[in-house]
């Protein structure tokens, strides 16, 4: 085990049974005895097929453009969703991380893709001494106080680089990054798939962690209750570390997947750290499937509106106008309840 | 002791009042902008008493520029007017869209408000009365810039704000908000109208926003969607300021405002290059050595001297 | 108690600001020019960097009527309130005699309150918003370098005629612009509007979030261009957007008969870049000027002595241009004097590194507008050559844009391509000349 | 004369049964006790009653009114206060501050009245020292503050939410006394109590709760020999 937790201990079977699968199964379609929920499905495979039918790249595209944006949200939704963090220094993470494999790749010839590895690991013992120099000491103090901290070290991250780096614009001309499929007289980008399936990947082993791990289950304790979760025999400043680290190698080792097909520049990270963290607010705290969910709803819905001509410009209007529709919705089914 | 709050404040005033005497037109543009912050992050402040967290400065002060703009530019309004109309769209807006925004609370209220803003900014940036992408550019900017004009306007806005402030402190809504934030349902037992408090402050608040875009518009004459007047920076600086001074107090936003900007220009103008990297060390610092804010640090300070 | 501290620690802070602030005025010994330029900004940088060199080159020539020149160099940080009291701590801290700089329009529109009441001799490098244009009218003291956003499109359309009667084969019937959604990009098009309905070809344009505000996926934009399949793309956007928007018109495998590019810069080893392969853009000066023009060379050296580097951008040979015109025209008048200074402003006659001539002309608004004009380049084998004007050119236009499929992994096919060009109109260039 | 009256209260929480068909009278100027085991739904109750959550059906009568959709504060308005099971106090205000609360919004006096009166009740309730901050405040003086902050708002019901819960034996006795002392003044109260000891000494009528339902009502004697209730509690606490 990683962390020692001291007398907490639940007892739990990590190894993933059949019998679990049947009761997840059975769980999904008990859902569908709910009437809203089907009908909710029903028209989300209609609008699914009608896309399909009428432009077929806002699909690909969609998906790929969504699963950029949940995959840049998911470490976000780890921190902020479980353990209550807020880092607004994220999206500068993920542009140190780009930097990283930008200059491994001038330097060294080493591919972006295979650059990732080394990031987790770097970035992993980055987020430890940043989260000893800076986040430790505010922590469970005045909770906004996280909000001037992250933004000051997101300040000092993107200066820095323009220290170091300049802030002209960068980026690697990788050949495989245009690389396009050709179905039936339709041509499309493959290369973004990488993100689909980076995202997948980091989504089930997030949940893998959180559901299966002492450790993962741990941290969603923490993060319900820190008080009551020190009370029961968790060290919550080892979770807090450990989330903490574990969001920044995340955010960093994205950093070079994103600068594959991204310009990179040290302001470049500001913009994603607020759609991350509107992604997070819509999905809802806490639940990283309702992240990657926002994401791909609010991906696609950019997308088709961008894929239209004349409304092209009022695509961030519905983007927002979807987004406040979507959190007022869901504050009114809380009050329901 | 009672009255030497009142004197040294009074003292205060006359000399901020003949500030223009004193020194030259380049400390009162940037007394200015103090005073714009200062407004911002005392606005914003005023909000957060109630807990409630809002990422939509920028929309409403943008809200309150454009209402300058539109009504000097199509009416003639003369620019104390235009900036009325300001302080009365904002708030106005403010109060409609709290009917059902102020339903929300924390992270989701925070980013609901921020994404009203951009709505707000997309649309005068897609409209061709407001002048589309380019902007627009002002006639005549209020008393042909003349500075001490200017700076008086601005000081009249800034000590409107401390004003409002103190009187949010000093009354009722002191306990209102004060109850909201802790504890709602104590606060709904106790008998306080949670939402129409929250949609009060929240009128004022933004309407203080709106005044102060209004004025902005009129110091530097013009108003542009995308890079300027409905700039994150207005969101960002005013946030740290208050966290910076200490929240929940009049000063704190005060003393942040001041300091960070005297900080900002001074490291401006000593480091050409890099001098972000600075302020930002600066930031970390320094809410590492007062983790509640300058305000927050001077009061423990006294409670410890008191025991 | 409480209160008393707090107030002494608030005059403390104040005070500190004060001694911090106000730099103390030195005597008025050196002619004295206060610039202002985002200096986070690689145009900002190229430009303050060339004008500390052409200070240089005054002063160690003697200066300027026996005085030396001192440069005052203050960061707008792009902020419209901190451009606007830079400007007021120029005037009347430092008090300069004149005010040279200048690159986004929305920065410049701020300070225009400032300008007109100082009424100091401006000679201004960027803004090209024409909303800039009409405040300014009527203003002696405001001398504009940088062609204004109308001036511009009408020039293109000059050239894009010239190319046509020069390139047989060369066709521009239909035209798309896919432009950023800011004040940039979306003037950039409402004026290109006007000129095709008055050129009389076929345009439609759609406007994109550059990535500098947070897009970068051109995807639907590219495909609705290939849909409509024009003659000529023109994309209008920053220097980030540059190489994710050739990648992704490779993705979906659009190339137009002419590719055109109007970024201010180009990133970091775009020029190393394959995919580069003629890209025609719209920009002042490459470096490659200096093979053509003397001034250019001049001046592309003493820059790469100075600081081992070459300017990226053309505010680097404009912002040079600015202090060597404003320095010229103080020689002239042999004083400082503003009325003296106007006279001899508008006699200026400088060859500058741009290659253009400069002298003052009346614009459709303002009285004192420089002849500045940008020039047709594309990317050939890794450099930006000129392609029109015909005098500066230092390379024939590849055409067409070579297509994606029909090219290797290196630019090696390209030699054929080349042969496109008509041979027999090398002739008529030289008649131009 | 009958000031509170339920019929047929229910409430759910998603698909769990939290009160169903619920019908409790209270008299003008009696205490009653609600009792009953851990999650039988006696705070539920309370917070139907006072308002924190909307009925899933029934009805609230108050003094002849239909308050059933009311919001909590219109029902602090109309006469019905409360305090909570576990401290809440305002942590921004001190102690009189926190009173201050209730007669202010509860009331809508002026800051001024608000000030009088909220010293009065302190006075009464034996709290001094009013200015200290919640940090400085003991246990008692907490809850005993929110009883004068509930009572500030001048009710015509006073809910207490397991008062006692927390205390030491000379602090419940203590409790108990100003319990009394509140009632001599012609207060209508609630108790919800765990502590029977506590029911035995102040209640005149006793309800009780079991999985959400009223299990059976009379005197205190009546209620503790009711086989049923012992049943439910298990022989827990119930002498008879």
């Amino acid at each position: 085990m990683l962390i020692p937790c001291g007398q907490y201990k639940p007892a739990r079977n990590s190894s993933i049974r059949f019998r679990d699968l049947i009761t997840m199964i059975n769980s999904i379609l008990s859902k569908f005895k709910q009437k809203n929920f089907l009908i909710g499905f029903i028209i989300i495979i209609a609008a699914i097929i009608l896309v399909a039918i009428y432009k077929p790249n806002v699909l690909f595209e969609g998906l790929q453009r969504s699963a950029l944006y949940a995959l840049i949200a998911l470490p976000m939704a780890l921190l902020l969703g479980i353990v209550d963090i807020v880092n607004l220094a994220h999206g500068e993470f993920m542009m140190v991380g780009a930097y990283f494999a930008y200059f491994m790749n001038v330097q060294f010839g080493m591919d972006p893709i295979v650059a990732v590895i080394p990031a987790l690991f770097l970035f992993f013992l980055f987020g430890i001494l940043v989260y000893y120099i800076t986040f430790k000491h505010i922590i469970g103090k005045e909770p906004l106080s996280q909000l001037l901290l992250g933004f000051g070290v997101g300040l000092v991250l993107a200066e820095g680089i323009t220290v170091i780096a300049t802030n002209f614009p960068r980026k690697l001309g990788l050949d495989y990054v245009s690389s396009s499929a050709t179905i039936g007289g339709f041509t499309f980008g493959t290369f973004e798939f990488v993100y689909v399936a980076a995202t997948i990947i980091i989504l089930v082993g997030l949940q893998l962690f959180l559901k299966k791990t002492d450790t993962g289950q741990a941290a969603l304790a923490v993060g319900q209750n820190p008080r009551g979760a020190k009370i029961v025999g968790i060290n919550v400043q080892w979770i807090y570390l450990l989330i903490f680290a574990l969001s920044i190698a995340l955010i960093g080792a994205i950093g070079p997947l994103f600068g594959t097909r991204y310009t990179i520049f040290p302001g470049v990270g500001d913009q994603y750290t607020l759609k991350s963290f509107i992604l997070v607010a819509v999905g809802g705290m806490g639940s990283l499937n309702g992240v990657v969910l926002a994401a791909l709803i609010l991906g696609m819905a950019e997308t088709l509106v961008l894929s239209s001509l004349q409304y092209g410009k009022w695509a961030d209007i519905i983007y927002f106008a979807l987004i406040i529709g979507f959190i007022l919705y869901r504050s009114h089914q809380r009050q329901v309840k | 002791m009672k009255y030497w709050k009142y004197l040294i404040c009074a003292v205060l005033l006359i000399v901020a009042v003949s500030l223009p005497k004193f020194i030259g037109v380049y400390p009162l543009q940037m007394a200015n902008i103090i005073l714009i912050y200062m407004a911002l992050a005392l606005s914003w402040d005023m909000l957060l008493r109630t807990g409630q967290l809002s990422f939509g400065i920028a929309g409403f002060f943008g809200l309150g520029g454009y209402a300058t703009m539109l009504t000097s530019t199509y009416f003639g309004f003369n620019p104390l007017l235009s900036l009325m109309a300001a302080a009365i769209t904002a708030g106005l807006v403010a109060a409609l869209v709290g009917y059902s925004v102020l339903r929300l609370r924390a992270l989701y209220f925070a980013i609901v408000t921020l994404a009203l803003g951009e709505i707000f900014r997309v649309i005068a940036q897609n409209l061709e009365i407001t002048g589309g992408t380019e902007g627009m550019l002002l006639k005549q900017t209020m008393f042909k810039g003349d500075a001490a004009s200017t700076y008086w306007v601005m000081l009249a806005i800034g000590v409107l704000t401390i004003i409002i402030s103190i009187i949010f402190q000093k009354t009722r809504i002191h306990y209102a908000s004060t109850s909201i934030r802790n504890d709602e349902i104590v606060a709904a037992s106790s008998g306080v109208n949670i939402f129409k408090y929250l949609v009060i402050i929240f009128a004022v608040t933004s309407a203080i926003q709106g005044l102060v875009g209004g004025a902005y518009v009129q110091l530097y004459g013009f108003v542009e969607p995308t890079a300027t007047t409905f700039s994150i920076n207005f969101v960002l600086m005013p946030i740290t300021m208050a966290l910076l001074g200490g929240l929940y107090t009049t000063w704190g936003p005060v003393i942040g405002a001041v300091l960070l900007s005297v900080i900002a220009e001074s490291l401006k103008l000593r480091i050409p290059y890099g001098h972000l990297l600075v302020y930002g060390i600066i930031m970390v610092v320094g809410i590492l050595w007062f983790p509640g804010g300058i305000m927050g640090f001077i009061k423990k300070m006294f409670k410890i001297s008191n025991q | 108690m409480r209160i008393k501290v707090f107030i002494v620690l608030l005059l403390a802070a104040f005070v500190t600001g004060l001694f911090f602030v106000a730099v103390p005025a030195q005597a008025a010994e050196p002619i004295k020019i206060g610039a202002l330029l985002p200096l986070a900004d690689a145009t900002g940088k190229d430009g303050s960097r060339s004008m500390e060199l052409a200070v240089k080159q005054i002063n160690a020539k003697g200066g300027i009527l026996g005085r030396q020149v001192q440069l005052i160099v203050i960061d707008d940080e792009l902020k419209a309130e901190k451009a606007a009291a830079a400007l007021d701590k120029l005037c009347t801290v430092d008090n300069v005699d004149f005010i040279v700089g200048g690159m986004a329009s929305g920065i410049t529109m701020a300070l225009i309150p400032g300008m007109k009441k100082y009424g100091k001799v401006v000679v201004w490098a960027g803004a090209a918003y024409s909303g800039v244009e009409k405040a300014m009218e009527g203003q002696d003291w405001f001398f504009h370098l940088h062609a204004w956003d109308y001036q511009q499109g009408a020039y293109y359309e000059k050239g894009w005629a010239e190319v046509k009667q020069k390139y047989a084969s060369f066709k521009r019937d239909k035209m798309f612009m896919a432009y950023e959604e800011g004040a940039f990009g979306s003037g950039s098009f409402k004026g290109q509007k006007v000129l095709a309905e008055n050129g009389k070809y076929e345009v439609q344009g759609e406007a994109f979030k550059s990535a500098a505000m947070g897009g970068g996926d051109y995807r639907s934009v590219l495909r609705h261009a290939k849909e409509f399949n024009p003659d000529q793309f023109i994309w209008v956007g920053y220097d980030k957007d540059a190489l994710p928007m050739m990648e992704q018109a490779k993705e979906i495998g659009f190339s137009p008969l002419t590719f055109v590019g109007s970024p201010p810069a180009w990133p970091v080893d775009f020029a190393k870049q394959p995919l580069n392969e003629g890209v025609l853009l719209y920009s002042y000066w490459a470096d490659t000027m200096k093979n053509v023009s003397r001034a250019s060379k001049t001046y592309s050296d003493a820059f790469h002595k100075e600081f081992k580097d070459t300017p990226t951008t053309y505010f680097g040979p404009l912002c040079y241009t600015n202090i060597m015109i404003l320095a010229d025209a103080i020689k002239k008048a042999g004083t400082i004097d503003k009325a003296a200074v106007i006279k001899a402003l508008e006699t200026t006659n400088y060859p500058s590194p741009l290659g253009d001539t400069f002298v003052f002309k009346k614009s459709n608004v303002i009285d004192h507008q420089a002849n500045s004009w940008p020039k047709f380049m594309q990317w050939q084998k890794g450099k930006l050559e000129v392609i029109w004007p015909w005098e500066y050119a230092t390379a024939k236009m590849i055409y067409p844009f070579p297509a994606w499929d029909k090219r290797g992994k290196a630019s090696a096919t390209i030699e054929g391509e080349k042969k496109a060009v008509p041979a027999k109109d090398a002739k008529k260039d030289k008649v131009k000349k | 004369m009958t000031i509170l009256k339920t019929t047929g209260v229910t409430k759910q929480f998603g698909g769990l049964v939290a009160l169903s068909d619920v019908n409790v009278e209270v008299n003008e100027n009696e205490i009653v006790g609600i009792i009953g085991p851990n999650g039988s739904g006696k705070s539920t109750f309370t917070n139907v009653v006072a308002g924190v959550y909307l009925p899933t059906s029934g009805k609230i009568e108050f003094c002849g009114q239909d308050i059933t959709q009311k919001t909590t504060h219109e029902k602090c308005h109309a006469g019905i206060s409360r305090t909570f099971q576990l401290m809440r106090p305002l942590i921004g205000l001190n102690m009189i501050q926190n009173i201050m609360v209730g007669a202010m919004f509860g009331k809508g006096h002026s800051l001024k009245e608000a000030r009088k009166r909220s010293a009065e009740l302190c006075k009464f309730l034996d709290l001094e020292n009013v200015e200290r901050p919640i940090s400085a405040m003991t246990a008692l003086e907490i809850k005993k503050m929110e009883i004068a902050r509930a009572l500030a708002t001048e009710p015509k019901l006073l809910f207490l939410d397991e008062v006692m819960a927390g205390l030491n034996k000379d602090e419940t006795m203590e409790m108990i006394n100003t319990v009394r002392k509140i009632h001599s003044r012609g207060m209508t109260i609630v108790i919800i109590e765990h502590v029977m000891r506590v029911i035995r000494e102040l209640t005149q009528r006793v309800v009780v709760l079991e999985w959400g339902k009223v299990l059976c009502e009379g005197t205190y004697e009546k209620v503790s020999c009711d086989q049923r209730v012992i049943t439910a509690y298990l022989g827990e606490e119930a002498e008879c």
